[in-house]
């Protein structure tokens, strides 16, 4: 599971959770959508695929059409945003999304998210069963929807619960932790003892803005959830805390923008990170991370 | 994820990552700037109506209110074969700290650029004549759909004299503007209804295709003026953005079929897909 | 309690907790230092003195002298401090520091914190009886310090403090809340059950720094404390809870570096406003902020 | 908070707030650059060994770490009384975002000041002779402090000639360059060494005053050599600092006596306070 630098490139035999990857970076859910960005790009983003591995935006039970707009606000090196969760549901996933991110180069992650364990136990049956998928993420930190949040802030609710899920799948189960609470670590030790493969974190920070025109709430959801830089130090403390205390491996994520910003989230001992909001002002900046990240040169030598 | 599936629409394809332009000129164009950068390994034929995401390469950021931080859109003006690459033009309207640095720029700088993005205008309708509307920095996509079309009636609207500068970018435009101190003194779209009014309607209807970009409540003038005409009209709208590519789900407009994503879907929608322009 | 524009500067008659101020600026506690800012500036420093009160930096029982060094870390659009309570404890302050504090032109705000609530409970009643004092801050929220944390993340906890320091002083008692909590408002309403006169928010996010040239932790404290710009948003949303859920007014800050930030606060339900790491960059930070909320014409229009 | 309680230290009081000045030159010098900028609102006589929290008062911040976004403080070089107001000139390395950012300032630029800041350095013990010992950009203090105190014996070592330019801003240092492209190939505390042993010690013994700024093995060098010797000396340090003045505790070293914050009760410190210079 240890990450490790080989001369000009991955160590061969890189895997996560069981599951080879040809290296350690990711994308954050719900911030990059392959589907869209292949209207975009075309093949040429298969050809250059930026992640080594694809994690699904977060999918519910039924069709969401997600929080009016406005529903992004610019901050100090970051963003608000209140999506909330747009998608098509299970069914709708299975139908439509699946089949196209099959064609994608890199194993797959789906993210799912309940309002109950019974959903997140619908989810994780409808989508585990299926081989196109590589490993399942637990979204249990989305601050825009009430029972994530609560789920997550607490170890005995994320035992619970992940007690309940675990046995349904076989595959590879991430538990996503929610920065909005006391003891990030706690929880990510009661997601290990219930049978977690990994934990995965931050998600955003909640936050808020306020429109100077009018000094109202400024997002359609009137508050969001905060990500980029700016949230970047708050992130390597968690995921420090977070590593000290479990076994299982850590993906490090939080204001990533650079080799540089990467290697900090593994020496806080992270097994694999993430490329969130970045993503937005580059769209290839998981390949970017990734080559700075496996060319020494581009990062300040070490003593 | 078929090519097929979208290859009607009137998208170039953009190569998968952020590159750098360097910026040949930036000179004011009455109240605009019109900037214009040398983008060596894009494509050379973005499809008039499609937008770029633009960023400073150097300190975008750090203002007095530590933005901007995320790229910001805009419609590509013009573009042009260049010595290895395209030119491409940008009218930019300071309205904010990412245009306000974006206006800054000096030739020999770089610009941090992703695009073409978005679906741009669609072929007029069979039969149909076009009829090009713009008001103030929305004038932007016109100029190089007016290029293509060859000609078309151009009817623009300005604040002020000082933005009615934009009109030079096209060829015998009429024009309105606020304060009267260049063209008539009317709304553009007052232009629009009388220009549509004037018109012999054929039997079959059609005689116009409307393609329009400014102000949301100049578009909304113009989906009603047009909704009530049965004249089909594509509008180019703005909505927040922070990625251009449909990874962040946040530029959604709200059409007769729920959330669209923008950046993604438009920035082109056809007129009749909406209840109202938003905002 | 209510704070509005009077033409041209603040309303007459502008209070908190009773105590008469002459605009709704405060500093944060331990982001300036009066009696070092005099011997930088002079008394130019009173006849400008950029707060309408004073916090001093937090005190404790015994003296301490703080974290090692490195105690600094950039970061975007913020910083990181790992500090540690540098103060010459109780004895110390009431000898050298309350004498020259009283010589501000402003009422002056003492801020403790203590390791039991016995400890809290003797800084109350040695500093609450000085005439000198306006009023006590509580900080239940240093995250340097472990039991800042822990007194200040659960309502009940909160709430058996306050209960028996309550009684302690006639002094108004300002509660300062930790934002790493997962219900602030909670913790406010909390505080204000047990009869707390003002709450004020946001201390500092847990976050940490790994040197690139080594890989291990930046700061001599290992984790320390995110503030500036950065955590703004953050701020926002707790202030805003919170202020939807006491009566008592709500002192806001986190990231206020001009009057428009500082409007965004008011607009979230705040009373009063603080600067903090701001005035590391302008000593004058708080005059600036005032003028600009005082001055409409610095503020975007109002529909 | 009395003013006479620390009336006796070389501070010039700075006004108690942040203000502009304007960059009237900003040249190479071998390695660095030398900025000047015109400070109108300061005083007018600061003391060599005071520091200065600079920040461009524009785009300060952005980089591609997002960096900086606090001030960073400069030692003035020197000052000069100009058409209202005073020149300051500040010497910068390069060495990351912040010393780039204002090594990028063009003539008319403005600059974000606070300062004079902290204690510079004290009179030279009576009946010794002042020498100064400066290494790489540790030099710039004492350029002001060779002025004042009236060509000063001046020591100075550099990493290689590029670096050694600096030495310009001095009558006739003795200069050492590690790579012995200029002066000796040797390091300047051996020159400051053999200076020490050379002199004559009168009867008394304080012959000289040592003043030293440079890179912390150097002035830990310096600090050991003069102990021994029994040479009273004052060290120019440097810590990281958020403020300058006082407010964050945040630049704090290790004295005899517990930590001092830097920015207040130094640059400047008599060298018998300290174990040892920190890092
Ligand atoms: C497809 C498309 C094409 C465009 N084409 C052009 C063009 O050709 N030329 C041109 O000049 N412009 C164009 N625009 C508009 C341009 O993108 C905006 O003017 C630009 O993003 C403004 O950035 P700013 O930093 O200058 O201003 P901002 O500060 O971003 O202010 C712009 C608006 O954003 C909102 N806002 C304010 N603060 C924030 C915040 N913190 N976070 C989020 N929103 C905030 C407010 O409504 C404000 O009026 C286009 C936009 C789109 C979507
Ligand atoms: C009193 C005083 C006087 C000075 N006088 C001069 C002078 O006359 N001329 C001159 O050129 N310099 C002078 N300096 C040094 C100058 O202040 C620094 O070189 C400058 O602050 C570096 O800023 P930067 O952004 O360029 O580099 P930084 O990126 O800040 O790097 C500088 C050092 O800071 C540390 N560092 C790296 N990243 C961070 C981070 N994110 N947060 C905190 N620390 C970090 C590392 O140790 C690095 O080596 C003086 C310093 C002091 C304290
Ligand atoms: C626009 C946006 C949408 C997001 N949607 C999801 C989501 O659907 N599911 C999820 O688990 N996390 C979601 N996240 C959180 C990210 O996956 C990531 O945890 C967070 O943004 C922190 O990383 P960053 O700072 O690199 O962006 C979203 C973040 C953003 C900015
Ligand atoms: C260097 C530093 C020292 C601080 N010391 C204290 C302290 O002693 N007591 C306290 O209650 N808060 C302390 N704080 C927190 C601030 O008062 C404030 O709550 C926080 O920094 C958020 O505001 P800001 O973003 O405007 O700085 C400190 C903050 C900084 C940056
Ligand atoms: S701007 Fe991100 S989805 Fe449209
Ligand atoms: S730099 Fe802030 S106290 Fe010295």
């Amino acid at each position: 599971m240890s990450w490790q630098l080989a001369a000009g490139g991955w160590q061969s035999g890189f895997e996560l959770c069981g599951v080879p990857l040809r290296g350690p970076v990711l994308n954050g859910s719900g911030t990059f959508d392959a589907i869209a960005a292949r209207r975009a790009f075309g093949d040429a983003l298969l050809e250059q695929f930026p992640f080594d591995a694809f994690v699904s935006k977060t999918i519910t039970v039924e069709p969401r059409d997600g929080n009016p707009p406005p529903r992004l606000w610019e901050t100090p090196a970051g963003m608000i945003n209140s999506i909330g969760l747009p998608n098509r549901g299970l069914e709708g996933f299975l139908a439509h999304d699946l089949p196209q991110l099959v064609e994608l180069p890199v194993p797959l992650v789906v993210s799912v998210m309940g309002f109950s364990v019974d959903e997140l136990a619908r989810l994780l049956s409808g989508v585990g069963e299926r081989a196109e998928v590589a490993m399942m993420e637990l979204n249990f930190s989305c601050p825009n929807v009430e029972t994530g949040l609560v789920m997550g802030a607490e170890p005995e609710e994320t035992e619970a619960a992940v007690d309940r899920l675990r046995p349904l799948t076989e595959k590879p189960l991430i538990v996503k932790l929610t920065p909005n609470a006391v003891d990030p670590a706690g929880v990510a030790e009661a997601a290990e003892r219930a049978g977690a493969d990994a934990v995965s974190l931050v998600n955003t920070l909640k936050g808020m803005a306020f429109d100077p025109r009018t000094g109202r709430a400024w997002l359609g959801g009137v508050t969001g959830g905060l990500s980029g830089p700016a949230i970047g130090a708050v992130a390597l403390e968690q995921v420090h805390a977070v590593a000290e205390r479990v076994r299982i491996p850590v993906i490090g994520m939080g204001g990533i923008a650079s080799g540089h910003d990467a290697r900090e989230f593994l020496d806080a001992g992270a097994a694999c990170v993430a490329v969130g909001t970045e993503n937005f002002r580059d769209p290839a900046a998981g390949r970017r991370v990734a080559f700075e990240l496996a060319e020494p040169q581009a990062l300040p030598v070490r003593d | 994820m078929t090519q097929a599936a979208t290859a009607a629409e009137p998208r170039t394809l953009a190569p998968p990552g952020r590159r750098l332009a360097r910026v040949t000129a930036n000179d004011a164009l009455g109240a605009y700037r019109l900037i214009s950068a040398h983008d060596r390994e894009g494509p050379l034929e973005p499809r008039p109506g499609q937008f770029y995401m633009l960023a400073a390469a150097e300190r975008w950021g750090g203002g007095a209110d530590e933005r901007p931080y995320l790229p910001r859109a805009f419609s590509y003006a013009r573009a042009r074969r260049a010595d290895r690459g395209a030119l491409l033009e940008f009218l930019l309207e300071a309205v904010g700290p990412g245009t306000e640095r974006l206006g800054s720029l000096d030739p020999g700088d770089e610009l941090a650029l992703v695009g073409p993005l978005g679906v741009g205008f669609r072929q007029p309708e069979v039969g149909t004549r076009p009829l090009l509307v713009g008001g103030g920095i929305g004038t932007a996509p016109l100029v190089c759909l007016a290029d293509e079309l060859g000609a078309p009636r151009v009817l623009l609207g300005f604040r002020s004299g000082a933005h009615a500068e934009a009109a030079r970018l096209f060829e015998r435009p009429s024009l309105a503007t606020d304060d009267g101190s260049v063209g008539r003194r009317a709304l553009v779209t007052e232009l629009l209804a009388e220009t549509l009014q004037d018109e012999d309607l054929p039997a079959e209807g059609l005689a116009t295709t409307v393609y329009a970009c400014g102000p949301p409540p100049m578009l909304e003038a113009v989906r009603t003026i047009c909704a009530e005409r049965g004249v089909p009209a594509q509008l180019a709208l703005e909505s927040g953005m922070a990625c251009g590519f449909g990874a962040c789900f946040g530029c959604v407009v709200a059409t007769r079929d729920g959330y669209v994503r923008l950046c993604l879907d438009g920035p082109v929608l056809e007129a009749d897909r909406l209840q109202a322009v938003p905002e």
